[in-house]
């Protein structure tokens, strides 16, 4: 049971630096998701905690002691790695115990701790096969019991699954949350796959260039992404962002180019006449024509994807890309013009900068 | 770029099965035809040597046109090799000196090589060009202060003299340095974050890793030692620590040069390299430098 | 695990050793016995037993001294002398040929014997040899054994050819020639590695002075000798490959019954029994062609004692223990060389017996020539580039990419300006 | 955030042993150059009294020629060759490992050995005059090491022949790392195994064939046994190379001074080369 915080954590590589003073404050038992587009800095800020590479500037706390300069073998962390990192001429029990048995741990306390993690895991079946013996999800799960046999203060995922095909992902995800649930370790995962992050996290960290976006619960960050960035990267099919322009036309409205008005209400003064904003609205906001209420617009369909449950439909409305997402079969056609409405309650908006645009109202 | 899947990486090779199955009898016939020529290229001077040394003494070695195969072939040529020289001795010698050196230079240059491959430090760029730079220079040309230093260390006339200058090499760090190159840094990582220090990770993981490499260095290292020449004629005044090549050196002896007899000691000198070769094989071919061209 | 661990250790011994070879102390400087280190140029195995037996007599009469031997391979004997000097392990006597010991005697590295040796001692040797070994008025070596440039014919070839056996070095190019064309066999193999060249200069009239200014060289002769080489080559009396091969092609060759007549010491004949016994029936055995002109050659081989020995005058007293006349008589029954006492040239030993023996036949001829003979090459500075220069310009004119006048000016005037630029 | 201590730790033995035992030699030999040096007397300096005098050697700019000359010759067919020699031995064939062997066999011969065996091969009597004359290519035999016109392509060939199986070791590692995937599209279009050779192989092995021309090339910059025991730098100075004129005038002339002069303007060259080609080497590293 470990909290961490960083203060003013600086990562420079050269001239460039990856990761922009940074400060989080990370609570004791939390399962915190780092996401963000590669290149974001999440897996160097992780491999920052895990001490695998140094700070540049500031410092690094576990439950209010500096490890900044710690070496990561003293931090008593536990890192799985995307490609499992497993040694591949050890079997998998070797690879288990590996570290143990290197830093001295009596037998008894190797043989105690291995026994858990197979049990946990249910490795038993492959525990004398080499690596390349064994299959992705397999690995995973030694890899992960490699870490469990540790008992560290933090767990470190880095992007654990994005190796495997996706049903093994789904079902390995649960287990990472189940052992969560077992633990009530702290830990750090690091993935850039959104539906993991709203999926496992208790909180979410969005990073982009070195910088938090956002820091929030899978449901703060779905429902009020702080900027465009943040909305955009969340959800899937992405999130509609129309431009548009702050009328006055006998209230205030945003108009969208090409399109009709949206009214705005009353913004408590952060954004002008005249102004350019944005309108985000997710796809499944989105209301088909019949039941739709507020602006009503005409989507013209591209194509179509079916997604089991329900239908995401792409297209274009006017000069901007547009995607809908329905809860039910197929009943457009590319070429086909599908009116809709965009329900006000569930739009987003957002000034010049991509920043959000704070409390909206609507018109009744 | 994707991190290198690391399963894959250290598959074994699997030579292109798939392909073999369309190769046609003929067009395997002809490949071996190729195959043949060019091994005659390769082996015919070879011949020459064996002829030789298996020519009896009342063979004119000499003739012409030249005779490929012995009228009698003998391989009394062999046995006088042992009966002119200690050549047991000198071959334990050269086993000996060579075991040792080997040992010390795959230890040494894979030390050496671990953190010019995988740490940051300060000197390391200077000290990687200043290795390369000492494959250049002639050995001539430090042969002289090279003694002059052995001797200081009273190393003169010691198997230790001898094997010194092989027990480290700059061609082995930097083989071994490239070979290190292409082992994925999260094995190293996992360790690291498991406590395990820095010296436990070269031995229990970079090396098992790097053994195709490893087998190289040690065939490139035996072939060197075993065939050295010039040091060992500097060094050595004692005919007891004699080593191989200048057993077979004075086979050609002044008084009475007896061609048979410098053809059957060269053929005894390379038949412990072809052996360390055919032994090692596998690991040249699946492994040898594997990588080595990375950074 | 054991393999491995063992490896490590291998690692840390070595250093270890290293540090404690390191730290090691000098032996002890006032040891009361004497060592003597002992280096020959290539006689070991064959006269391991004479070697061993005669050190052990050394010994035996002098308490206190002891002698370490250590034999070198022909060809490497330079490198690791100069390596041994550069590091001031010289040994104590070295085994060399005349002209490796003027190179050394040039920087003044070897001990001058006269200052050791006894008068007495020194009139036993050959006085022609004696003299060879000095540079600039200093003495820089004694002579231990001798041999002599004789012919050795292949019959078979001279009676298909119906040819003569040369009665000079210059007919061979005309002999040559008769026997290329009805036979197409070679004549003969001049070697260009070591001083055969000079020393030809010097059989066909030439004269090489270390008092001249380019020592002395004429036009006339080295035109004569360039004619000589000249026609060699052009001759097909020689192989190609003697621009680039040695004595020992020579060998080869007339092993192989591809040449028809080589000149050479006698202790080759051993060696062509060894490697072509049936040849032997058709070898003849004569003096060198020049042999009735006059001046013949005698090659010396030395022992020398370099000036960082510590014992210089046991050095030399061993020294002049292993050429005495006793000594040398003893050796020359166990290998074909020649004594270069005066004493023991005249022994009983020397003898013909059996007229068809050609061993005992070549031996004659070689006292004989060596009785009268000369060291025709003396020691000169700057050898090496001389002899270097001296080659090129033959191979120019053999070659004929420089006329014979041309090449002949262009030898002299390097010559000069080698002697000119001196040390 | 490593300890500090660690690199030059696993450094230390290495650079003790490299350091007294090359380096240093390699920095007397530096010192060297500038002085006059018989390895009997004392050494005195001299300034760059012996790189004026190399300037103006003709036997110098002879050598450097020469060593150029092998250069250019022998560096590409090293890198280039051994690759289908490599091609050749990667099947899974019966018998293929003793053919592995007979190629790498002059790797570990001696080149004592290499250079007695191929002097027997160029001889006029040789084995090399009886196939062509066989074969109806030469009308006369050729003395091809002693005649000025062939004796340092002679040499090279020995070079190239005792190097192959080397390189041919490196590439048949860099084969291994090219996804097979790439000939089984080319075998589906029906491109001939030649054509996949020339066109899939060789530009995969580029980094390959790079490391193998910084190797080869300082080889060859540093070929000496073969002249030395062939041809001797004959006929007329015409296969003396660099290392060979070191050698002369060390050990024959006793000219350490200018000998290692000549020695580290060698060293120049090829460490020049060297950095260019290693350059070069990464610039081609691919991304994998």
């Amino acid at each position: 049971m470990t909290s961490i915080s960083l203060t003013g954590v600086n990562k420079v590589y050269g001239s460039e630096a990856v990761v922009h003073d940074m400060d989080l404050e990370i609570a004791s038992g939390e399962f915190i998701v780092f996401v963000g587009p590669s290149g974001c800095g999440k897996s160097t800020l992780l491999r920052l905690i895990a001490g695998l590479e140094e700070v540049s500037s500031g410092n690094i706390l576990f439950d209010k002691a500096d490890v900044t300069t710690l070496p990561a073998g003293k931090r008593e962390v536990a890192m799985v790695f995307q490609s499992y990192a497993l040694y591949p001429h050890m079997t998998a029990a070797q690879n288990l115990s590996f570290g143990l048995r290197m830093t001295g741990h009596p037998a008894e306390d190797i043989a105690r701790r291995v026994e858990r993690a197979v049990d946990m895991l249910r490795l038993e079946d492959y525990l004398h096969r080499k690596p390349s013996q064994l299959s992705g999800g397999q690995c995973q799960r030694v890899a992960i019991g490699r870490a469990l046999v540790q008992q560290p203060k933090v767990f470190l995922f880095d992007e654990p699954l994005s190796n495997l095909d996706a049903e093994l992902r789904v079902s390995m995800r649960a287990e990472i949350a189940a052992l969560h649930r077992e633990l009530d370790n702290t830990m750090i995962y690091v993935t850039h796959d959104q539906v993991e992050a709203m999926t496992l996290a208790d909180r979410i960290v969005v990073l982009r260039n070195g910088r938090i976006e956002q820091v929030g619960t899978p449901h703060e960050i779905y429902r009020r992404p702080r900027n465009v960035f943040v909305a955009e990267f969340m959800g899937y099919p992405k999130i509609n962002i129309l431009q548009g322009t702050v009328v006055d036309d006998g209230g205030i409205f945003v108009r969208l180019d090409s399109m009709a008005r949206i009214p705005l209400g009353v913004l408590s003064g952060a954004v002008e006449v005249g102004e350019k904003v944005s309108v985000g609205i997710r796809p499944e906001s989105v209301s088909p024509d019949q039941q739709a209420r507020g602006a009503r617009f005409e989507m013209l369909v591209d194509f179509v994807e079916h997604v089991g449950a329900g239908t995401n439909y792409f297209g274009r409305v006017g000069g901007d890309e547009f995607r809908i997402a329905l809860s039910e079969g197929q009943k457009h056609q590319p070429g086909d013009h599908v009116r809709i409405g965009l329900a006000e309650d569930q739009l987003h908006f957002f000034d010049a900068r991509g920043e959000r645009l704070g409390k909206r109202q609507t018109l009744k | 770029m994707p991190p290198p899947n690391i399963r894959s990486s250290y598959e074994h090779i699997v030579f292109h099965r798939s392909r073999e199955n369309m190769v046609s009898a003929s067009r395997m016939f002809l490949r071996y035809v190729i195959l043949i020529l060019v091994a005659c290229v390769f082996i015919g001077p070879f011949l020459w040597l064996l002829s030789t040394a298996m020519k009896s003494g009342s063979e004119n070695i000499f003739q012409y046109p030249p005779e490929f195969i012995p009228h009698s072939p003998t391989l009394e040529n062999f046995v006088r090799v042992f009966d002119a020289l200690p050549f047991l001795t000198y071959f334990a010698n050269s086993v000996f000196v060579a075991a040792i050196a080997v040992s010390c230079n795959l230890v040494f240059c894979s030390l050496a090589a671990y953190p010019l491959a995988r740490m940051s430090f300060r000197g390391k760029n200077v000290i990687f060009l200043t290795l390369i730079s000492t494959m250049i220079l002639p050995f001539q040309l430090m042969m002289i202060p090279l003694y002059s230093i052995a001797v200081n260390l009273g190393l003169n006339n010691t198997f230790l003299g001898l094997i010194i200058p092989h027990a480290c090499t700059a061609f082995g760090v930097f083989l071994m340095r490239q070979s290190f190159l292409t082992i994925p840094h999260q094995l190293e990582e996992s360790a690291l974050m498991e406590g395990v220090n820095r010296l436990q990770i070269w031995w229990h993981v970079m090396l098992p890793l790097v053994k195709p490499a490893l087998a190289t260095l040690a065939v490139f290292t035996f072939i060197g030692v075993w065939g050295d020449f010039l040091w060992p004629l500097i060094i050595i005044d004692d005919q007891t620590k004699f080593t191989l090549p200048l057993g077979v050196n004075r086979l050609a002896g002044a008084f009475a040069k007896d061609w048979r007899l410098v053809a059957a000691g060269a053929i005894l000198s390379i038949i412990p390299t072809i052996v360390v070769f055919l032994f090692s094989q596998r690991f040249f071919i699946s492994g040898a430098l594997k990588g080595a061209v990375k950074g | 695990m054991t393999p491995k661990r063992l490896a490590a250790i291998a690692g840390s011994v070595l250093i270890l050793a290293l540090l404690w070879q390191a730290n090691k102390e000098p032996p002890d400087e006032i040891s009361d016995k004497t060592e003597i280190e002992f280096w020959t140029m290539q006689l070991s195995p064959i006269l391991d037993e004479y070697i061993l037996s005669s050190i052990a007599e050394y010994e035996q009469q002098n308490p206190g001294i002891t002698v370490k031997w250590v034999d070198v391979a022909w060809a490497d004997m330079e490198r690791k002398l100069l390596a041994s000097v550069a590091a001031g392990t010289a040994p104590d006597i070295a085994n060399l040929n005349p002209q490796f010991s003027s190179k050394l005697a040039e920087f003044n590295a070897l001990e001058d014997p006269t200052s050791f040796l006894s008068p007495e001692t020194i009139a036993t040797y050959h006085p022609a040899v004696w003299d060879s070994n000095r540079l600039d008025g200093k003495y820089f070596g004694v002579p231990w054994y001798l041999s002599a440039t004789i012919a050795i014919y292949n019959q078979a070839i001279f009676e298909q050819a119906g040819a003569p056996y040369p009665d000079s070095l210059e007919e061979i190019p005309k002999i040559g020639a008769q026997i290329q064309e009805s036979i197409g066999k070679y004549t003969y193999f001049p070697s260009f590695d070591g001083g055969e060249a000079m020393e030809n200069y010097v059989l066909l009239g030439g004269e090489i002075s270390n008092d001249l200014p380019g020592y002395g060289l004429s036009n006339a002769s080295i035109d004569r000798l360039l004619r000589y080489y000249s026609d060699l080559y052009e001759s097909g009396s020689v192989p190609p490959s003697v621009l680039i091969e040695g004595h020992q092609k020579a060998i080869d060759l007339f092993q192989s019954g591809e040449l028809a007549m080589l000149l050479t010491g006698m202790q080759m004949l051993r060696t062509i029994e060894i490697n072509s016994p049936q040849l032997m029936e058709d070898i003849v055995v004569k003096p060198h062609p020049n042999a009735d002109e006059g001046r013949t050659n005698i090659a010396a081989m030395n022992l020398v004692v370099p000036k960082q020995t510590r014992y210089p005058r046991d050095a030399f007293d061993f020294v002049a223990f292993m050429s005495s006349p006793e000594k040398q008589i003893e050796m020359a029954k166990e290998v074909p060389i020649l004594p270069s006492t005066l004493r023991s040239l005249q022994n009983e030993f020397f003898q013909v017996v059996d007229q068809n023996d050609k061993y005992e036949m070549a031996r004659a001829f070689s006292i004989a020539q060596i009785r009268r003979g000369d060291v025709l090459l003396p020691p000169l500075e700057n050898y090496s580039r001389l002899r270097t220069a001296f080659i090129l310009h033959t191979h120019r004119a053999m070659l004929g990419e420089l006329s014979r006048e041309d090449a002949t000016d262009r030898l002299i005037s390097d010559w000069k300006n080698i002697s000119r630029s001196g040390k | 955030m490593f300890p500090k201590f660690a690199p030059y730790a696993f450094l230390t033995p290495a650079m003790l042993i490299i350091g007294i035992f090359v380096l240093l030699p390699m920095i007397i030999a530096l010192l060297i150059s500038f002085s006059q040096y018989n390895m009997i007397e004392e050494a005195h300096f001299v300034g760059f009294d012996q790189y004026r005098r190399l300037i103006q050697d003709p036997f110098f700019w002879n050598a450097l020629l020469n060593s150029l000359l092998y250069l250019v010759v022998v560096v590409p067919i090293l890198s280039l060759a051994p690759i289908f020699l490599a091609v050749l031995v990667n099947r899974k064939l019966r018998g293929i490992s003793v053919f592995r062997a007979i190629y790498y066999l002059p790797v570990v011969t001696s080149l004592v050995v290499t250079g007695l065996m191929w002097k027997w091969v160029y001889e006029e009597n040789g084995v090399l005059n009886f196939i062509l004359e066989r074969l109806g290519l030469l009308n006369e035999p050729v003395a091809w090491l002693a005649t000025p016109a062939s004796s340092l392509f002679a040499v090279m060939v020995v070079t190239i022949w005792s190097g192959m199986g080397f390189y041919m070791v490196i590439y048949l590692a860099g084969l291994q790392s090219i996804p097979k995937a790439l000939y089984e599209t080319a075998e589906l279009q029906g491109v001939s195994r030649f054509r996949q050779t020339i066109f899939i192989t060789i530009p995969m092995l580029r980094p390959y064939i790079a490391l193998v021309a910084v190797i080869s090339s300082i080889a060859a910059m540093k070929v000496f046994e073969e002249v030395f025991i062939m041809t001797n730098g004959g006929p007329l100075s015409q296969t003396e190379t660099l290392v060979f004129f070191v050698y002369q005038n060390a050990f024959i002339e006793f000219d350490m001074g200018y000998a290692s002069a000549a020695g580290i303007a060698l060293f120049a060259i090829t460490f020049l080369f060297s950095i260019f080609n290693l350059m070069l080497l990464r610039d081609t590293t691919p991304a994998r």
